[in-house]
C-alpha cells in the first residue's frame, strides 16, 4: 500500500501569503494513498528537511511530496534528503506552488484552490513511482583521436599531458595535416611549419601518445566509458621502426611520376617517398599503386640501397583492436574541387590555381622553392586576380551554402604576402563581402588594403579565359557599377572548404549525427559545442565547422578537457530517467531507433519467452548509458513498449487526470 | 478479370507442385460467394478452394507476419497473392521489419477492382444467389431467385477501389497482370474535404454520430496491416490507457482517434478498416485526413512505396511548418 | 499594457451566469519553457491561475494520448510548450514535437476541437516575459472560445 | 536505330547544309531518323515568363507526336533542341503548364514529358558511339584544327539541358577527336553570338562575334563548327571572312567520305512553309 | 484597372518563377553578361529593383531588349536567382502594355531585303522577343 506523505512550505510568506498552505495540507491528508501531511516555514532549512525525514522513518513513508518552490531550485536537495531517511530518492516528487502559483497570483483563493490541484497531480505521480537506483559503467582510461592534423596533435598533447594515454590515428603517412602545407598563418603572418612541427615532435616524443600513421579506424562498438575500436594500419612496404629517414630510397627509385599529394598535385615524386621533409614519422612509405617492384615482381632497387634493411614489399596491413573511455574525432577537411566552377578555367589553364595551391607555390619547401611563377611556363607573374567566394555560399547546386570562413583573412595574407615580396605584381581581389570577425583580423585586411595596396573590387567575375598566354579576367566593379575586364598572369580561386570525406564514415562508425553538408553536429550549438550528442564522442577542428588556426586550437584543447573529465572519473553514473523496453510488447520496426539522437538504441535477435511461447524476436534494447531520457522514442512506438523511467505514460496521465479533475 | 484470375490459380498451383513454396495464403470464398476470406493453403490439394474474383478484397499483407516466420522455421515458403494495393502494406510491413522477406514469395496479381456486395444490394437485388463478370469487364450479371440483373461495376465497387491507389504493384517476385497503370482513381481526399468545410461543431456532430455506432468489435484493428502490434496499447495495462480495470473509460471513448494517430504516416489507405467495419464507419475519413495533411505539410508521401523508407513522423527538417500554422488558420 | 488588466475585467463585466473557468494543461519541457515559467513567477508576471503545468524532460515526451486524455476529462485548452527549434537540449526533440502536434492539432481540429485550443508554442529559459503573454493570450482565446465539446462524449451520442 | 526527327523552320530553309548532311550521314551510319509528320515551328525561344502557355503549344505537339510512335526525339538545330528539351521539361515537372497545356490541346492521352529529346551529338556521342563514329571515318581531317563553338542554347540552362559541363563542354570536341582533326579549346566557345539581337542591333552582335573569333584564332583554332543557325549566320556576318565556319554536319560528311561540304549552298528563298503564321 | 508598382513587381516575380530574395548582391551576373554595355541597367540591379519594388523605370527601359537570353547568369548565380528571367518578365510586360512597339511585320521585308542570309530562326526569334 501507498504511504505518502505531504510537505507544504510557506518560504515564509512567499508561498503563504498567497496560498491558504493549512487549507493544502487537509486537502492532502483526504487523498488517496496520503497518510501523512505537514505544513512547515522553510521546508528547504535543516529543520524542514528534518521533518520531512523524521516521517520517513516514523510513518514509514513509501513516497514523498514537497510542494515548494521549483524543483529546478530544491528537487536535488529534498531527494538527498529522503535518501538519508532511507527512502529512494526517485520516490520524491515536488509540486510548484510557488514559481507557478502563489508569485503570480494574487487572490488566496485562486491561489489555494490552485496549489490544491498541483499537490493532487503531484501525489497522482507519486503513487506510480518505482525506486530507480543511478546505474555505473567503467571508465577504459584511455582516448582515441581520429586525425593527426592541428586539431588532432594538441587535443592528443592537452589529454596526454593530464597523465592519460592517448592514440593518434591518421590516415596519411605523417601526421601534420592541412597545417603543414601552410606557408604563413593570418594574422601573425609566421610561419606555419615554425609553429606546428615543434607540436609534431612534441606528439612523436610523449610517451603517452601513440602515432598511429598510415591507419584508418574501421569498426567501432561500445559506449561511453567502453568503446571498443579495430584499427586498420595499412601496408607501408617500410619497417617503420627500422627506417632512418635516410631518403636515399627516393633519390634512386626509378618511378618518378607519382603526383605530389603535399604539393597538391604540382610536382611529382617517387614511388617511395617521405610526404615532407619535417614529417613525422620520418619514415618511408611505397605507393603500392606506384611502385614497379610490387606491379611487376621487377626493380626492388629501394631495398638494395637501404642500409638499414627496412624495406620489406611483403608487408601486410595490421589491425590494432584497443578500448578507449572517449573519441576525439579531428576528421578535418579538404577545398573543393574547382573543377566545378569551370568559368573560371581551372580545368584547361595551368595559370589558375586554387588558394592551397597558391600556399605550395609561395612556401620555401614547394614546388618553386617559395619563388612565385607562373606553372604554365615557370615566369614571374605580373598580375594577379584573386576570386573569393568559390563555392562558398552557394545554393546552386555546385558549391556549399555555407561561408567557408577562412577565405577572406588567408586571401588577404595571400595578396599582402605578394606585394610585400614582389612589389612589382598588381593585385586584385574580386569580393562579395570581406568577412574579418576575429582579433586583429580586420586590421589585418585593412592594412593589405591600405598599407600593401591591394585593389579591393566589390564584386564577382564571370569568367576566366586564356588569350595570348595571358588570363582575360571579366568581372563586375558593383560600386562604380561597371563591367571590367583585367588581364592576368594568374588567377588564384578562394575555393570552399568542405568535410574531409572520410568524416562521414567516421561519424555513422560512432553514430555521431551528422548534417546536411557533412559537419558533425555539436550536442548544443552553444552549450556544448565540442560534444556531439553521442555521449563521450568529441570534437576537434573542422570537422564540426570551417574555422581558422587559433579557433581550432582553442575547440581542441576544449575538446581535450572535456576527455580528461570523463576520463578522470573511475565510474560513470547514468541517470536514472531513461527508457526502457518492454521486450514482450516490442514488434522490433525500429521507430524508436530511427528518432533517438544519442544513438542509444539497438536492434537484436534475442530468444523471447512470452507466455511460455519462446520464439526469436527482433527487439529493441536502450543502453542506459546512452540514453539521456528525452523521451522522444517512447511517442513513436505504437505498441507502448517504449516508456521512460520518472515520466512514464501512467504517470504523466495520472497528473492530466488530476489537474483535469 | 476472369483470364488473371485462371493464370493466378494455375501459378499457385504450379509453385506448390513444383516446391518452391509449400503454402500459399489466398482467398477462400465461405459459405456464401461473395464472403472470400483470407486463408492459408497448405497442399495442392486444398488449393482447389483458392479463388481470385471481384469478392477477394482482402489484404493479405498482415498474414505474413506469422506466416512468413512459421514458413522460414519450417524450411519453406509461402507464396503470398498481393494486389497493387496490398504491396504497399507488404513494403510497409517489410519497413518495419514484420516480415521475413526471404521467406515470402509474392505473386503480384493484377485487380481491376473489388465488389462490395452490400451496394450490388442498394441497387435493388434482393435473393442474390451469384454474380457473374460479363465479357465487357465492365458489368456483372446479378443472379437472383427472381431472375438476372446487370449492374456496372463502377457502381458498386467497394471505397478503397472507388479511390483506387492505381494498378502498379509496388513490389513482386512474380507478376500476373493485365493492367496498364492509370494512376489513382478519383479524388479520395473529398471526403475529407468536405468535413473540413464544416464547422467544428458540425463536425463534432459527425463525428459524434459516426463514433456511436462503435460495437468496439476491434474487426478494423484486426484487419488492419498498420494495426499490428505483438500487443495492442489497449490491451495493455501499463500505457496508462488500457481500460481492464473498467476504472477508465478514456480507451472506450478515444479508440479511434488514438489508433488513427498510431497508424499515421505508417497507414498505406488499403481501405481495410472501412471495409471490414460491421457498422459502416467511415473510418478511412480519418487516415486520409493524416495523409492529406502529411501530403500537404511534408511533401508528398506514400507509405509503403518503397521499403526502407522513413515516415514523415520519424522524420524532420529544419524548415517543416510550425504548429502554429495549423492553431491559426482555422481561428474560429 | 498592463498583465493584469485581462484578469480581473473580464469575468466582472459580462459573466452573471454561473462562473466557468476554464481547464488549461500546459505541458512545458524541463530545459527551456519550464525554466521560463519559473522567470515569469520569479519575476511575479501574473498570468490565470487556470493554466496547469505538467513537466516534462523534452516537448517530444508528451504523446498526443497525454492531450487526448486531458479532452476527454474535459479539458478546454492544452498548450505544449518546449525550447525554440534548433535550441532543443536534446538537439532534434522539439523537430519531431512540430510534427507530431501540427497532425495532431489539425486532427483535433478534425472532430470538432476548434484549433484555437490546442496550441505549441516555443519559450526559451530566458522568456519568462514571453511566457506569461503566451499564457495569457492562450486563456483570452479558450475563454472567448467558450466552453470545449465534450469530447469524452464523441462515442455517447443520446 | 530508329528515331523522331524534329528538323525545324531553319533547317528547311537558311540552313539546308544543317539538315541535310546530318540526314545523309546517318543514314551512312545506319541511322534511321524519321521525319515527325508536319511538324510545326518549334517557336525558336523558349517562353521565359511561367503565363505563357499558348506559345509551348507546338513545342508540345511535337514531342507528343514522338511519343505516340515510342521514339527518342531527335534535333540538330540548337535553337529547336532547347526549346524542345525545355518545354518536355516543363511538362514532366511543372503541373501547372501541364495541365494548362493538355487542357489546351485536349489529346487522347495527355503528354507528361515521356519523349526523350536528344541532340544529334548526343545521339552520335550515347547512342552510336564515338569510338564506332572514329571507325566509320574515311577521310579522316587529319591536320585540321577546329573550335568548337557551342553558343548558349545547347549548354544552358544545364540543369534541364543536361548536355554536357556548361563552363567546360567537351562534346564537339570529342567529335572532332573522332572525325580525326585536331580539337582547339578556347574560354569564349560558350559565350553568346549575339542571337536574335542581331536584328535590333548589328554592332551589339559584331562585338560579341569579335570576341569569339579573336580568342578561337589566337588560341589556334583555323575553323570554327556549330550546330545552330543563328550563330552561324552571326559568326559569318560578323566578321571579314577570314575564319570559316561549318555546321558538324558538314563536317561529319566530310570524314565520312560522302563527298566534299561547300559551305556555299544555294539560298533557297521563300516564305517559311512551317511557321509562315508568325509573318 | 491601374496596378500600382508594388503589384507590378509583385507579378514580375510571379511570372519570372524567379526568388529575388536568395540574391546575396555578388554581382557575378553582371559580372557575366554579355549584354552589359549595351543596357542601362545591368542584371544585379533588375534583381535588386524587383525585390525592392522598382520596377517603373525598368519598364521605360528600352535598352531591355538588349538582353540576349543567353543564360549565362543564370547558370553562374551561386544562389539560382535567375536574373535573366526577371528580365524577361519585365520586357514582357512591357510589351503587353505597348503592342508591337519593338518590330513590326512592315519591318520583315525591310530587313529580309537588307540581308537575305538572315535565318528564319533570327525572325521568328526576334518576333517571339519583341512583340506581345
Amino acid at each position: 500500500m501507498h504511504r505518502i506523505g505531504v510537505f507544504v512550505c510557506w518560504c515564509g510568506s512567499n508561498i503563504a501569503a498567497t496560498v491558504d498552505v493549512e487549507r493544502v495540507v487537509a486537502e492532502a491528508k483526504v487523498q488517496p494513498g496520503v497518510v501523512f501531511a505537514q505544513d512547515y516555514q522553510y521546508m528547504c532549512s535543516e529543520a524542514g528537511q528534518n521533518i520531512i525525514k523524521d516521517a520517513i522513518r516514523t510513518h514509514a513513508l513509501t513516497g514523498v511530496v514537497v510542494c515548494s518552490c521549483s524543483p529546478r531550485m530544491h528537487e536535488a536537495t529534498f531527494r538527498k534528503a529522503a535518501s538519508l531517511a532511507g527512502l529512494n530518492p526517485y520516490m520524491v516528487e515536488i509540486a510548484n506552488i510557488r514559481e507557478h502559483c502563489s508569485w503570480i497570483h494574487k487572490d488566496k483563493e485562486e491561489g489555494t484552490e490552485k496549489a490544491c490541484v498541483l499537490m493532487r497531480a503531484a501525489v497522482a505521480k507519486v503513487t506510480l513511482n518505482v525506486p530507480l537506483k543511478a546505474g555505473e559503467s567503467k571508465v577504459v582510461k584511455r582516448a582515441l583521436v581520429i586525425g593527426g592534423g592541428i586539431a588532432g596533435i594538441q587535443t592528443a598533447l592537452d589529454i596526454a599531458d593530464a597523465g592519460f594515454p592517448v592514440d593518434i590515428v591518421e590516415k596519411n603517412a605523417t601526421i601534420g595535416g592541412r597545417m603543414a602545407q601552410l606557408d604563413k598563418t593570418f594574422p601573425t603572418l609566421d610561419c606555419s611549419s615554425c609553429i606546428l612541427t615543434p607540436k609534431m615532435v612534441e606528439a612523436k616524443a610523449n610517451e603517452n601518445i601513440r602515432l598511429i600513421t598510415y591507419a584508418e579506424v574501421e569498426e567501432v562498438s561500445g559506449f561511453v566509458g567502453s568503446f571498443k575500436a579495430k584499427i586498420r594500419k595499412k601496408a607501408r612496404f617500410v619497417k617503420e621502426d627500422v627506417c632512418t629517414g635516410c631518403g636515399v630510397c627516393m633519390s634512386k627509385c626509378p618511378s618518378k611520376k607519382g603526383l605530389n599529394e603535399f604539393n597538391m598535385g604540382l610536382n611529382n615524386r617517387s614511388a617511395i617517398y617521405i610526404p615532407f621533409a619535417q614529417a613525422i614519422p620520418n619514415v618511408a612509405v611505397i605507393d603500392k599503386e606506384q611502385c614497379i617492384k610490387l606491379k611487376t615482381g621487377k626493380c626492388g632497387l629501394c631495398e638494395k640501397v637501404c642500409t638499414a634493411g627496412a624495406i620489406d614489399y611483403t608487408q601486410q596491413d595490421e589491425f590494432i583492436e584497443e578500448e578507449y573511455g572517449a573519441i576525439v574525432m579531428a576528421t578535418g577537411f579538404r577545398p573543393i574541387d574547382a573543377s566545378k566552377f569551370d568559368e573560371y578555367s581551372y580545368s584547361t589553364c595551368k595559370d589558375v590555381v586554387t588558394s592551397l595551391e597558391l600556399e605550395r607555390i609561395m612556401n620555401a619547401a614547394g614546388p618553386t622553392g617559395g619563388v612565385l611563377l607562373r606553372p604554365s611556363d615557370g615566369k614571374h607573374p605580373h598580375s594577379i586576380v584573386f576570386i573569393q567566394c568559390v563555392g562558398s555560399r552557394d545554393v546552386s547546386g555546385r558549391g556549399k551554402p555555407y561561408c567557408s570562413k577562412i577565405c577572406c583573412m588567408y586571401t588577404a595574407k595571400h595578396a599582402m604576402l605578394i606585394r610585400d615580396k614582389y612589389p612589382d605584381v598588381e593585385v586584385h581581389v574580386f569580393y562579395i563581402d570581406v568577412r574579418t570577425p576575429g582579433k586583429n583580423f580586420d586590421e589585418f585586411y585593412r592594412r593589405a588594403a591600405e598599407q600593401y595596396d591591394v585593389d579591393y573590387i566589390k564584386g564577382q567575375v564571370g569568367k576566366v579565359y586564356e588569350e595570348n598566354g595571358q588570363l582575360v579576367v571579366r568581372g563586375v566593379d558593383l560600386i562604380s557599377n561597371e563591367q571590367i575586364v583585367l588581364n592576368a598572369d594568374m588567377v588564384v580561386l578562394a575555393t570552399a572548404i568542405e568535410p574531409d570525406p572520410t568524416a562521414r564514415k567516421v561519424a555513422n562508425m560512432l553514430t555521431a549525427s551528422i548534417d546536411t553538408n557533412d559537419f558533425i553536429t555539436e550536442a548544443h550549438p552553444k552549450l556544448r559545442p565540442v560534444e556531439s550528442p553521442t555521449a563521450g564522442i568529441f570534437l576537434s577542428g573542422v570537422c564540426q565547422g570551417p574555422k581558422d588556426i587559433p579557433e581550432t586550437v582553442s575547440q581542441a584543447g576544449a575538446a581535450a578537457s572535456k576527455v580528461i573529465g570523463l576520463l578522470a572519473k573511475d565510474k560513470l553514473t547514468t541517470n536514472p530517467c531513461v527508457a526502457h523496453s518492454d521486450e514482450l510488447l516490442c514488434n522490433g520496426c525500429s521507430c524508436c531507433e530511427k528518432v533517438c539522437p544519442y544513438g542509444a538504441i539497438s536492434y537484436d535477435t534475442k530468444l523471447i519467452n512470452d507466455h511460455g511461447v519462446k520464439e526469436n524476436r527482433r527487439v529493441a534494447t536502450v543502453n542506459e548509458a546512452l540514453c539521456q531520457g528525452c523521451g522522444a522514442c517512447t511517442v513513436v512506438c505504437p505498441s507502448g513498449a517504449m516508456d521512460l523511467k520518472g515520466f512514464s505514460n501512467k504517470q504523466i496521465m495520472a497528473e492530466v487526470d488530476a489537474i483535469c479533475l | 478479370m476472369q483470364r488473371v484470375s485462371e493464370k493466378v490459380i494455375a501459378r499457385a498451383r504450379e509453385l506448390m507442385r513444383e516446391g518452391t513454396v509449400n503454402k500459399v495464403a489466398g482467398w477462400k470464398a465461405g459459405e456464401f460467394f461473395y464472403d472470400c476470406a483470407p486463408y492459408v493453403f497448405e497442399s495442392e490439394e486444398a488449393l482447389k478452394d483458392l479463388v481470385y474474383d471481384r469478392f477477394c478484397a482482402a489484404n493479405l499483407s498482415k498474414y505474413m507476419i506469422k506466416n512468413s516466420v512459421a514458413a522460414g522455421a519450417e524450411g519453406g515458403k509461402v507464396l503470398v497473392l498481393l494486389k497493387p494495393c496490398d504491396t504497399y502494406s507488404f513494403n510497409q510491413l517489410l519497413t518495419e521489419h514484420r516480415i521475413a522477406r526471404e521467406n515470402v514469395y509474392v505473386l503480384g496479381v493484377g485487380c481491376e477492382g473489388m465488389c462490395d456486395i452490400d451496394r450490388i444490394r442498394e441497387k435493388g437485388f434482393k435473393g442474390i444467389t451469384g454474380v457473374d463478370e460479363n465479357a465487357d469487364g465492365k458489368t456483372l450479371t446479378v443472379h437472383t431467385l427472381y431472375g438476372d440483373g446487370e449492374v456496372a461495376i463502377d457502381d458498386v465497387l467497394v471505397n478503397k477501389c472507388e479511390f483506387c491507389k492505381g494498378k502498379a504493384h509496388m513490389i513482386f517476385d512474380e507478376l500476373i497482370s493485365d493492367n496498364e497503370d492509370e494512376g489513382p482513381r478519383g479524388d479520395r481526399f473529398a471526403g475529407v474535404r468536405e468535413l473540413e468545410a464544416m464547422s467544428p461543431a458540425d463536425r463534432f456532430a459527425f463525428w459524434q454520430s459516426e463514433l456511436s455506432k462503435c460495437i468496439r468489435c476491434n474487426a478494423c484493428r484486426n484487419a488492419c496491416p498498420a494495426c499490428s502490434c505483438r500487443k495492442c496499447v489497449f490491451d495493455n495495462d501499463a500505457s496508462g490507457i488500457a481500460s481492464k480495470a473498467n476504472t477508465d473509460s478514456f480507451e472506450e471513448k478515444m479508440f479511434h482517434i488514438i489508433r488513427a494517430f498510431h497508424v499515421a504516416g505508417r497507414c498505406t489507405d488499403c481501405g481495410e478498416c472501412t471495409r471490414v467495419c460491421p457498422q459502416g464507419i467511415p473510418l478511412h475519413l480519418f487516415n486520409r485526413k493524416y495523409i492529406k495533411d502529411i501530403n500537404e505539410f511534408y511533401g508528398e508521401y506514400a507509405a509503403g512505396a518503397e521499403a526502407g523508407q522513413r515516415g514523415p513522423l520519424i522524420n524532420y527538417t529544419l524548415e517543416d511548418i510550425d504548429p502554429a500554422a495549423v492553431s491559426d488558420k482555422g481561428g474560429n | 499594457m498592463s498583465v493584469n488588466g485581462n484578469l480581473t475585467a473580464a469575468p466582472a463585466a459580462n459573466a452573471p451566469a454561473a462562473e466557468w473557468k476554464p481547464r488549461i494543461v500546459a505541458f512545458c519541457c524541463n530545459w527551456c519553457s519550464y525554466a521560463g515559467a519559473d522567470l515569469a513567477g520569479s519575476s511575479r508576471l501574473a498570468y490565470p491561475a487556470d493554466v496547469k503545468i505538467i513537466r516534462v524532460p523534452c516537448s517530444c515526451r508528451v504523446n498526443p494520448m497525454f492531450i487526448l486524455k486531458a479532452f476527454e476529462r474535459g479539458a478546454d485548452g492544452v498548450i505544449l510548450c518546449g525550447c525554440h527549434p534548433g535550441d532543443c537540449h536534446y538537439s532534434t526533440g522539439n523537430y519531431y514535437t512540430r510534427r507530431r502536434m501540427a497532425l495532431l492539432f489539425s486532427m483535433l481540429d478534425y472532430i470538432g476541437v476548434e484549433r484555437g485550443r490546442t496550441r505549441v508554442e516555443w519559450v526559451s529559459a530566458a522568456e519568462g516575459a514571453r511566457f506569461s503573454k503566451v499564457m495569457n493570450d492562450f486563456v483570452a482565446k479558450i475563454r472567448e472560445l467558450g466552453e470545449n465539446v465534450k469530447v469524452g462524449d464523441l462515442r455517447c451520442k443520446e | 536505330m530508329n528515331y523522331s526527327y524534329y528538323p525545324g523552320c531553319t533547317l528547311k530553309t537558311k540552313a539546308q547544309d544543317l539538315d541535310r548532311y546530318g540526314r545523309e550521314s546517318a543514314q551512312a551510319l545506319g541511322i534511321v531518323l524519321e521525319e515527325i509528320e508536319d511538324w510545326q515551328c518549334c517557336g525558336a525561344v523558349y517562353p521565359m515568363v511561367r503565363d505563357e502557355i499558348a506559345t509551348k503549344l507546338s513545342a508540345v505537339r511535337t514531342l507528343m507526336a514522338a511519343r505516340d510512335k515510342g521514339q527518342k526525339l531527335v534535333t540538330l538545330c540548337s535553337a529547336c533542341h532547347n526549346v524542345l528539351t525545355r518545354v518536355n521539361n516543363d511538362m514532366r515537372t511543372d503541373e501547372y503548364i501541364r495541365s494548362r497545356a493538355n487542357s489546351y490541346i485536349a489529346p487522347a492521352v495527355p503528354y507528361a514529358g515521356e519523349t526523350q529529346v536528344i541532340h544529334y551529338l548526343q545521339l552520335l556521342r550515347d547512342e552510336y558511339g564515338f569510338d564506332n563514329l572514329a571507325k566509320a571515318v574515311k577521310k579522316p581531317l587529319k591536320g585540321r584544327r577546329i573550335g568548337a563553338y557551342y553558343g548558349c542554347l545547347l549548354l544552358r540552362p544545364s540543369k534541364v539541358m543536361a548536355f554536357d559541363d556548361p563552363e567546360n563542354p567537351r562534346i564537339i570536341e570529342d567529335f572532332v577527336r573522332a572525325l580525326g582533326a585536331t580539337p582547339v579549346v578556347y574560354g569564349m566557345r560558350n559565350e553568346c553570338c549575339g542571337a536574335y539581337v542581331t536584328l535590333k542591333d548589328e554592332a551589339q552582335a559584331r562585338g560579341n562575334v569579335d570576341r569569339i573569333i579573336r580568342n578561337a584564332r589566337i588560341q589556334g583554332a583555323e575553323e570554327l563548327i556549330t550546330a545552330c543557325p543563328l550563330c552561324m549566320y552571326n559568326l559569318k556576318k560578323h566578321q571579314d571572312g577570314s575564319m570559316p565556319v561549318r555546321y558538324i554536319t558538314e563536317l561529319l560528311y566530310e570524314a565520312l567520305g560522302l563527298g566534299s561540304a561547300d559551305a556555299e549552298v544555294a539560298v533557297v528563298d521563300g516564305a517559311c512553309s512551317a511557321c509562315g503564321r508568325a509573318k | 484597372m491601374q496596378m500600382s508598382e508594388k503589384d507590378v513587381a509583385a507579378l514580375v516575380k510571379e511570372i519570372s518563377g524567379s526568388d529575388v530574395k536568395k540574391c546575396m548582391k555578388c554581382g557575378k551576373c553582371s559580372a557575366t553578361c554579355p549584354a552589359y554595355g549595351e543596357m542601362r541597367f545591368h542584371p544585379h540591379q533588375f534583381v535588386s529593383m524587383v525585390a525592392r519594388g522598382r520596377v517603373e523605370e525598368l519598364l521605360k527601359d528600352p535598352t531591355v531588349t538588349r538582353c540576349l537570353s543567353c543564360f549565362a547568369c543564370v547558370e553562374r548565380c551561386p544562389r539560382g536567382v535567375e536574373p535573366a528571367n526577371v528580365v524577361a518578365a519585365i520586357r514582357v510586360l512591357a510589351e503587353r502594355e505597348q503592342e508591337g512597339s519593338n518590330i513590326s511585320p512592315a519591318d520583315v521585308p525591310k530587313l529580309v531585303a537588307g540581308d537575305p542570309e538572315i535565318p528564319q530562326q533570327a525572325l521568328v526569334s526576334a518576333f517571339r522577343k519583341y512583340r506581345k
